[in-house]
């Protein structure tokens, strides 16, 4: 009973996609099929592979992750965070300790510095989350298990005009397999 | 122990003997630990759960009757809880510090014991982050810790180094925990395709966050890692720091000194290695991964613990001529007291195991005797636990003034603490093995030989 | 905070009938609770205003000046009367925890008659039909025994016996028979006299622990106090001559540890060597003929020269003053000894001038034991038909060999007033209970002289159906038709028996307003005028007796804080420790440490002392005080009955008394016994609240030399510096946190008056507010910023006053009064033996014992009274997480135990060591380890929150206090004066040796000896600025004649 | 389906911090009904209609910590003669003869821990209303304010360079 449940839930009816997904071996092969796809103007595919290969990145012209934006703006919102606490919770009930200074910078600096890790870090999480899309719900293109393994998928999305085409070039360039979706 | 398990998460994966690597073997190899346990698996596991609640039970005593059903009394008002404490955090200090810190020094050996490390990390900060939260006396009061609005317009004080540690430590179980989640998402991924079994095949899809490796993820992935790594770092060496000056910052002679910093994130990457070698030198030989993690592997972790074993006692001589030859008679007297009063096995066992033993891992043939590493991996943690317990209650012991100096004696209650931390610590430890990949497949694929056509 | 209502007001509301707030436990709102307010309004008495009675102390035979504060008509406190010439405001250990024998759980609820051995509750109406018909039956057999009764009520039981035909016998375990009968021999007095130590400049003690028990301890103290204070010209000096080093003892500056009976013998080789050399006179020389410092020297062990030197010291500070008493004077030359001892005093004209008789001490007509004894024998014989015993125990404080409880066994019929089940009762037949003092109203004769007037201060604890012993003798009386002359109530037979006094003081005055001044003052006294004192002869001095075969001689000695075993019955007295030994909760033999040696003892182990009376088993205590040849216990312990806190605890040093008098006195002769020690068999705890008695040079107790006192200026001067005055171990030590040459004066004059240092000094030229003190001097913008003065910022913009606190180590005598004033004003949890030795005792204020130097010879023995120091810097303060301890605007280190979460690190910070923390709930009535059972919470101070489990607390300054104080002010629109109130640790200093108030204030006691001479910090190089500044001890340089 | 459980699970979240928050800073969502009394004292006739002083029955509030709750007789030093027909004065006198204390419930509520001193605040010149409320309106008294901490701090910070009564916010002044 569950377990059907459950297989609804995690087998959902395959979506219809339009594209041609080509699978590769050779990481070489994969990575001039893509810069060669891309020349003939398939600039929107993409490639999966259960690692990341430098000639294929190459081979995308990606360029640096925007994160480290996101997670520097989330370092200096804790650290300010932090510091704005210390002085906020003294200066709202000023309580001698010790015979030392109500406002001193080290002990502030502590928590200011824990809070920017603490904050800085949960905001790399989230720009990492948003910018590669995950959690993904729906699928983008046909997937395959062997791509968490060893092989490498090229996905074009395209009409059923261009596929034929596709699948010969991609064949052309290595490729084990090639499935047409129309 | 696997030979005889009845594979339900995965299909066709059999038990792996010693043979090279290739991607898809490497899939297959590091997922046949996850399978249904077997009876040493259960036995093991079911000991550690008995012990688990007889600590709970008395802990409750403590929390009903108060702290005085331990053995603590002035000037010993903190003993084995804060001890335990210490020692956990210490361990937990490894994981991020192998994982981030050898991750930004790129040094490759690090992939094949990473996610074990990491996994001991989280589960040590959890097993930790108990002891301050149950020390107190009056638990129930615990939240008061943390500064939020609330009606009595009260704050916490930012100026305790307690309070530092409130941060501290919840920072670093909130980031090593993200740290080591995010790490598991492609491995997952790979979990996923292969569960067979709904509940589990759902687990992976909720961890995974629905990863396939496309190129736009790999790309933002590696962007994020490389941010967690340079947090993390920094990260390790100001937990420790702080947790040291819970001491450091106290006048208690034995306690007040600027070493402490060094000197504890020292000691805690020590007994963290040495507990990640008793962790792979059992998981390796039980579930046969001597292919994924190498001797070698091995004897890098092993030349870590020299080193630090090296910074560690440094330190303990340090602290010794600081007492000499420095003005104080107080501390020149905790020190005497240390070595030679009425707790004088304590600091034997730990200068022993700390400094004398681990002098054996200069011997290359040491290094790589896996027995050996193991027999030392233990001392090397008992040693560390005496360390914390040394500096804390021979310190407290031989307070300021002598007219209430009384010696603890420790309880039943401690006893199970101290036991219950490690039951805690392996019932987690225990699930992680059969559950998630202990092994990191895309980073040590990323190792192996990519094939290519035109030759390498 | 969650913390349980422990004493639950409305309890007493119930009994009083005052509505208030009551007390809801927690924050969450409890079932709705039942307020009761009067039925009919009292004028006098308001909800939550404190009324102070004064009255007269009964628990010991003394009887000193007391006020005791009520809260809702509750007395919840005991302080000195500081009118009252015996007390002065002081008030000893025992006397603060009277409040405990009042509310003792274990009192007698209501009149009981024993049938077979169980106790059947009666009527008071049965009870006195039955003892009325008994009356009749033992018609001239009555015999009724009290303990010692100067006022109305001896006069009330004198007409009693007469009625009922028999004896009224007073019976005291210390009567200082020999005393009295020495004076009787030596003077034609046969009175206890008054010591004048005040008077005198050099003390010599004969065994006499007068800091303790003897005579009028806190009397004594007060006068000791003054003495030691002076140090000009070797004056102040005090031996002790004792083969065990007492807590008085302990005080000395030179320790003359004299074979056990050898006290006489020295005594009369000092008069030997004043007359031989002409230093005084007034008898003929031939008496003391025999006793050549040679000879002497070989009874006594005591060098020749030593004796020699003593004498001239003795009689070269003249006025100089031997006491003998106490320990030494209860054996069988008692008497002899103190003939002697006057004898010496007398050969330097002491007598008149330190050794008065103007007050005597009321102590005649206490029967001595030998007379006690006959009428035990009477007892035995059948010549007793009924027996009554109030406020005496013979059956404990009687040794076996006595015989009391078979001769009792033979009475037909015996009474007991008592208001616990004590041995004594155990033994009667009907219990009738009394009402405590503090409920009851009597009089008492204090000294000559003193009329103290006891009153009643509260209704009686309606738990308890007791009734005043005098009413019930009265009804007794009328029933059985001889009392018709009587009024119905005491109180008026009282107040009658005051009219003499009225027509004596009234001064004019009607007798009501008399009475009611007398009321309110606790008492008339007058200067009785002093008799002629002769010299009318000495009895023959022989050489010591001893009882029974052993190595070694016994020494008996009744406890500072149980006294004969009375206090034994209160905790607090339980787990005050005993200040030799650092012990609680118990009893222990205290050998030298190469006694023990060679018996193969240590310290806790059990050890067998066998007297010809009787062995028993103790923990030995290593004491390097003692003489190797000598095995001291103390009395107190061992009841087997008396109450849950008394019984069955440690041992009753009585059965080791062997069977012998002294034949002048009568009196019992506690020393002399021979005993034989072994190694024990069974395992018995020895509960020790301080283990370790080095300071490990931390310079925790400082002392300065008297040279260096002299030197003054100059020692102070380049002692500001920071360097140590020369001279001997742990001296000044000035702290570096004051301007150099802070606090110096002119010393040239000073040390030339005596008493200079009891005065305060004036405040110096180079005067500086202290760093730490609140700066009600400084600018306002200074006083604004933090970095200028941390201690005047935000909130603290009002702030006035630094409360402080100076403690004199050198009038420190180490009684301990301190401690019990704490744990009734703070309600401070009894915790038990087991607790203590664990180290959780629970004490706010500790007396550290520091023994420097333990051997015949120079002594060197110091005493700290430890509590939270309140440091300017405090330790404690920044590590909190929570707040919970923070400084506050007048610079008390406060404690919030409501939001203390209990991390425990304040403790640990703390260099002093004196944070305690609330291990176990003592709060819950729930729990087995509640502190305060039924009606001990009666006691609880409404003032002071009780803590619970997991909070830290520890010394406030008395908080309480101070904000009374502060609202007295504001509402009589005035400014706080010096020394309006103060704390309960130095309100009960018996020798204000703990001075308490504003080092704000320039002109306040405490800020003139917070920066006078004498001055340190403890762990001053911590830089805590603590706020209890100490004063050092003057240590003389005994072996010089007592010349500085 | 998803984006509505979503939103659903953002609002719950939302609702739930609110009410923690605003209930953790004591502002009064409290009943205004007070317990029933053994005897309908009605404080709106007594202290409204009639004009009486609080402290003409209080009089504890002004000299000391505490404040008394009036005896019987206090109350019969009218009632002997007023209204000794109403069946409440039936009831009040029954008490008076029976020599019974009446046993009032109590309305407000501080833990032990707290000391709070009427006379100070009193002589401060701290109407009784402003803590109490409109008493002479309630014909059953209930507890106006929270009396909780965050109540008192607010007045107290308001206070603290009143030039006149100077409050103060030393936890000593409430807690020891």
């Amino acid at each position: 009973m569950l377990n059907k449940l459950l297989d609804g839930l995690l087998n959902p009816p395959p979506p219809k996609f339009h594209g041609v997904m080509g699978i590769w071996y050779y990481v070489d092969d994969a990575a001039d099929a893509v810069k060669m796809l891309r020349e003939a103007g398939h600039k929107n595919l993409n490639v999966f592979s259960p690692v990341p290969h430098h000639e294929i990145e190459h081979a995308l012209e990606q360029g640096p992750s925007l994160v480290r934006w996101v997670t520097a703006v989330g370092g200096f919102l804790g650290a300010t965070g932090g510091f704005a606490l210390c002085y906020y919770s003294i200066s709202s009930w000023p309580l001698v300790i010790g015979g030392k200074e109500l406002f001193s910078l080290p002990p502030f600096t502590v928590i200011g510095y824990e809070s920017m890790i603490l904050i800085a870090g949960l905001s790399n999480l989230l720009g990492m989350l948003a910018l590669a899309r995950l959690p993904q719900l729906k699928q983008v293109a046909p997937y395959d298990p062997r791509f968490q393994e060893d092989r490498i998928g090229i996905w074009v999305p395209c009409d059923a005009a261009t596929a034929a085409r596709l699948e010969s070039m991609m064949k052309g360039h290595g490729a084990e397999e090639v499935q047409v979706h129309a | 122990m696997s030979t005889t398990v009845k594979n339900l998460a995965m299909d066709g994966v059999n038990d792996v003997a010693d043979r090279p690597l290739d991607q898809k073997t490497l899939n297959s190899d590091v997922m046949s630990m996850i399978s249904l346990p077997g009876k040493v698996w259960w036995t093991i596991f079911i000991l550690d759960l008995v012990v688990l609640g007889v600590a709970l039970a008395l802990v409750r005593n403590l929390i009903v009757h108060g702290w005085g059903v331990s053995g603590f009394m002035r000037p010993v008002m903190w003993a084995v809880d804060i001890t335990n404490f210490v020692f956990w955090v210490g361990i937990a200090h490894c994981g991020t510090l192998v994982s981030a810190v050898l991750f930004l020094f790129r040094s490759h050996f690090r992939r094949a014991v990473y996610r074990l490390a990491e996994a001991m990390t989280v589960f040590g900060v959890l097993t930790a982050a108990m002891f301050p939260a149950i020390h107190t006396g009056r638990p129930w009061f615990d939240y008061w810790l943390f500064p939020y609005p609330n009606q009595r317009q009260l704050w916490t004080n930012v100026r305790s180094p307690l309070e530092w540690d409130v941060f501290a430590v919840n920072t670093y179980l909130t980031v090593s925990s993200i740290f080591f989640l995010v790490g598991l998402i492609p491995d997952v991924a790979a979990c996923r395709d292969r569960a067979k079994h709904p509940i589990m095949k759902l687990l992976y899809t909720v961890i995974s966050f629905g990863w396939t490796g496309a190129n736009y993820q790999w790309k933002h992935f590696y962007g994020a890692y490389l941010f967690f790594a340079a947090l993390a770092t920094p990260l390790v060496f100001s937990v420790h720091s702080v947790v040291s000056w819970d001491f450091a910052m106290a006048q208690t002679p034995g306690w007040h000194s600027t070493l402490f910093a060094p000197y504890f994130v020292a000691g805690a990457i020590f007994s963290g290695v040495g507990m990640v070698i008793f962790l792979l030198v059992i998981v390796r030989k039980a579930y046969n991964m001597q292919h994924i993690v190498t001797i070698d592997h091995m004897e890098k972790l092993a030349k870590l613990v020299l080193l630090t074993s090296c910074m560690v006692g440094y330190s303990y001589l340090t602290e010794f001529f600081m007492a000499w030859y420095g003005p104080n008679k107080a501390e020149r007297d905790v020190f005497w007291f240390r070595a030679t009063g009425h707790y004088w096995w304590a600091f034997w066992i730990m200068f022993s195991c700390n400094v004398v033993f681990p002098m054996l891992l200069w011997m290359k043939s040491f290094r790589r005797n896996m027995t050996a590493l193991l027999v030392l991996s233990i001392f090397v943690n008992i040693g560390m636990w005496f360390e914390r317990f040394v500096i804390i209650v021979t310190s407290l012991t031989r307070s300021l003034n002598p007219a209430n100096w009384f010696y603890y004696k420790i309880s039943i209650t401690e006893c199970a603490l101290i036991a219950g931390s490690f039951a805690w610590f392996f019932m987690f430890f225990l699930i992680f093995l059969r559950v998630l990949p202990s092994f990191s497949i895309a980073e040590i694929k990323e190792t192996l030989p990519m094939p290519k056509r035109r030759g390498h | 905070m969650s913390d349980s209502v422990v004493f639950n007001r409305r309890d007493f509301l119930k009994l009083v009938g005052i509505g208030v707030a009551g007390a809801a436990a927690g924050c969450a709102k409890p079932p709705a609770e039942k307020l009761i307010p009067y039925l009919n309004a009292p004028e006098d008495i308001l909800p939550g205003v404190a009324y102070f009675y004064s009255s007269t102390c009964r628990e010991c035979p003394v009887g000193c000046g007391i006020v005791v504060k009520t809260r809702e008509a509750r007395a919840i406190k005991i302080e000195g009367n500081p009118e009252h010439p015996i007390g002065m405001g002081g008030l000893c250990a025992r006397g603060q925890a009277g409040l405990q024998g009042l509310y003792d759980p274990d009192r007698v609820k209501s009149p009981m008659m024993k049938q077979g051995n169980a106790w059947k509750a009666v009527t008071w109406d049965e009870a006195i039909t039955t003892v009325t018909a008994k009356l009749a039956e033992a018609k001239g057999k009555v015999l009724l025994v009290t303990g010692n009764e100067t006022g109305s009520f001896r006069s009330l039981a004198g007409e009693f016996v007469a009625g009922a035909g028999g004896q009224h016998v007073m019976y005291e375990p210390f009567a200082y028979e020999s005393v009295r009968a020495a004076n009787a021999k030596t003077f034609g007095i046969g009175s206890v006299p008054r010591y004048d130590i005040g008077a005198a400049r050099c003390v010599v003690s004969f065994g006499a622990d007068f800091l303790e028990t003897f005579a009028a301890p806190t009397n004594q103290a007060r006068g000791f106090a003054a003495m030691r204070t002076k140090h000009d010209d070797g004056a102040g000096h005090f031996v002790a001559v004792e083969p065990r080093l007492s807590l008085t003892g302990a005080n000395a500056d030179e320790w003359v540890a004299v074979r056990p009976g050898g006290e006489m013998a020295l005594a009369l080789g000092m008069a030997h060597v004043i007359l031989a050399e002409g230093l005084g006179s007034g008898v003929d020389a031939g008496l003391v003929s025999a006793f050549t410092p040679e000879a002497v020297a070989n009874s006594t062990d005591v060098p020749a020269e030593t004796i020699q030197r003593l004498a001239r010291m003795f009689a070269k500070h003249r006025p100089s003053l031997a006491i003998a008493g106490g320990i030494a004077t209860q054996s069988a030359e008692g008497t002899a000894l103190v003939a002697a001892v006057n004898l010496l005093n007398f050969v330097v004209g002491n007598i008149g001038a330190t050794v008065k008789f103007d007050r005597p001490l009321s102590f005649d007509g206490v029967a001595s034991f030998a007379q006690f004894k006959t009428h035990i024998d009477a007892m035995a014989a059948g010549d007793v038909g009924l027996m009554f015993v109030h406020g005496a125990n013979p059956a404990y404080a009687t040794p076996k060999w006595a015989g009391f409880a078979a001769a009792a066994a033979k009475v037909p019929f015996k009474v007991s007033f008592t208001g616990v089940l004590d041995e004594t009762a155990e033994l009667c037949d009907l219990i009738l209970p009394s009402t405590h003092a503090l409920e009851s109203w009597g009089d008492a004769e204090s000294a000559g002289g003193v009329h103290s007037l006891q009153q009643a201060s509260m209704r009686p604890v309606t738990v308890f159906n007791a009734r005043p012993v005098g009413d019930v003798l009265i009804a007794l009386g009328k029933a059985a038709g001889f009392g018709a002359a009587w009024p119905d109530a005491y109180f008026d037979y009282l107040k009658a028996r005051w009219q003499p006094l009225h027509a004596r003081y009234g001064a004019g005055r009607d007798f009501e307003t008399f009475w009611l001044d007398v009321v309110k003052k606790g008492g008339v006294w007058e200067d009785a005028a002093t008799p002629a004192v002769r010299w009318t002869g000495a009895p023959a001095f022989a050489a010591p007796q001893y009882t029974g075969t052993g190595d070694f001689s016994l020494l008996i000695a009744p406890s500072s804080h149980l006294y004969d075993g009375r206090g034994a019955n209160k905790p607090w007295l339980q787990e005050t420790p005993d200040m030799t030994a650092k012990a609680v909760w118990g009893s222990w033999a205290e050998i030298h440490p190469e006694t023990a040696a060679k018996l193969g003892v240590k310290n806790g182990d059990a050890l067998e002392v066998a007297t010809d009376a009787g062995k028993a088993q103790l923990p030995a205590y290593l004491y390097a005080g003692i003489r190797k040849d000598v095995v001291a216990v103390s009395l107190g312990q061992g009841h087997t009955a008396f109450g849950r806190y008394a019984k069955d605890r440690g041992v009753n040093a009585l059965d080791f008394v062997a069977q012998a008098t002294d034949a002048a006195s009568g009196a019992l002769a506690y020393q002399g016994s021979k005993a034989r020690l072994a190694k024990g068999t069974k395992a018995m705890p020895l509960y020790l609240q301080q283990a370790e008695k080095d300071q490990h040079d931390r310079e925790i107790a400082q002392v300065i030399p008297v040279a260096a006192l002299l030197a003054g200026a100059v020692g102070v001067g380049h002692a500001a510096e920071g360097h140590a005055v020369e001279g001997a171990h742990g001296a000044a030590k000035f702290p570096g946190h004051y301007p150099a040459g802070f606090g110096v004066h002119e010393p040239a004059e000073a040390m030339t008056r005596p008493g200079k240092f009891t005065e305060p000094l004036a405040r110096p030229d180079s005067f500086q507010t202290p760093a730490h003190a609140i700066t009600a001097y400084e600018s306002k913008e200074k006083a604004r910023s933090p970095r200028q003065n941390p201690v005047d910022v935000g909130s603290y913009k009002h702030a006035k006053h630094r409360w402080a606190m100076s403690i004199d180590l050198n009038t420190c005598t180490g009684c301990a009064a301190c401690v019990v004033a704490c744990y009734a004003e703070n309600n401070i949890p009894v915790v038990g033996p087991e607790l203590i030795k664990k180290g959780r005792e629970m004490a706010w204020i500790r007396i550290d014992r520091f023994e420097e130097k333990l051997a015949p010879g120079a002594n060197d023995v110091r005493f700290v009274p430890m509590m939270c120091q309140h440091c300017g810097d405090a330790p404690c303060e920044m590590v909190c997480p929570v707040y919970a301890t923070y400084h506050n605007p007048e610079g008390l280190n406060a404690q919030i135990y409501n939001r203390c979460v209990g991390t425990r690190y304040c403790s640990n910070n703390c260099p002093y060591k004196v944070r305690a923390f609330n291990w176990f709930d003592y709060a819950a009535p729930e729990k087995t380890t509640f502190a305060f059972p039924e009606p001990l919470n009666w006691q609880l101070n409404p003032d002071v929150t009780v803590r619970s489990k997991g909070v830290m607390e520890k010394c406030t300054m008395c908080i309480q206090r101070i904000l009374d104080g502060k609202g007295h002010a504001k509402d009589e629109k005035r400014e706080l004066t010096d020394g309006e109130f103060t704390t309960a640790c130095a309100q009960s200093c018996p020798t204000q040796a703990i001075t308490f108030g504003d080092l704000a204030d320039p002109e306040a006691q405490v800020h003139l000896k917070s920066f006078g001479e004498r001055r340190y910090w403890v762990f001053e190089d911590l830089h805590t600025k603590p706020g209890v500044t100490y004063l050092q001890k003057i240590q003389r340089d005994s072996m010089s004649e007592g010349h500085a | 389906m998803k984006k509505t459980f979503a939103i659903v699970l953002v609002l719950v979240t939302l609702v739930a911090a609110s009410v923690a928050f605003t209930q953790s800073f004591g502002v009064q969502m409290g009943d205004k009904k007070g317990p029933t009394q053994p005897i309908a004292y009605s404080h709106e006739t007594h202290a409204g209609k009639l004009q009486m002083d609080c402290r003409y029955c209080h009089y504890g509030a002004s000299k000391s910590a505490w404040v008394n709750i009036p005896a019987v007789s206090t109350c019969m030093g009218c009632h002997k003669i007023a209204l000794t027909d109403k069946p409440e004065i039936i009831k009040l006198t029954a008490y008076y003869d029976r020599g019974e204390p009446i046993p009032w419930v109590k309305v407000h509520y501080l833990p032990d821990h707290v000391k709070f001193n009427h006379k100070r605040h009193v002589l401060a010149e701290i109407a009784c209303q402003t803590c109490h409320g409109p008493v002479q309106e309630m014909a059953v008294v209930y507890q106006y304010s929270s009396l909780k901490m965050g109540w008192c701090v607010s007045c107290h910070r308001d206070n603290l360079d009143n030039p006149k009564f100077p409050a103060t916010m030393d936890c000593l002044a409430c807690h020891h």
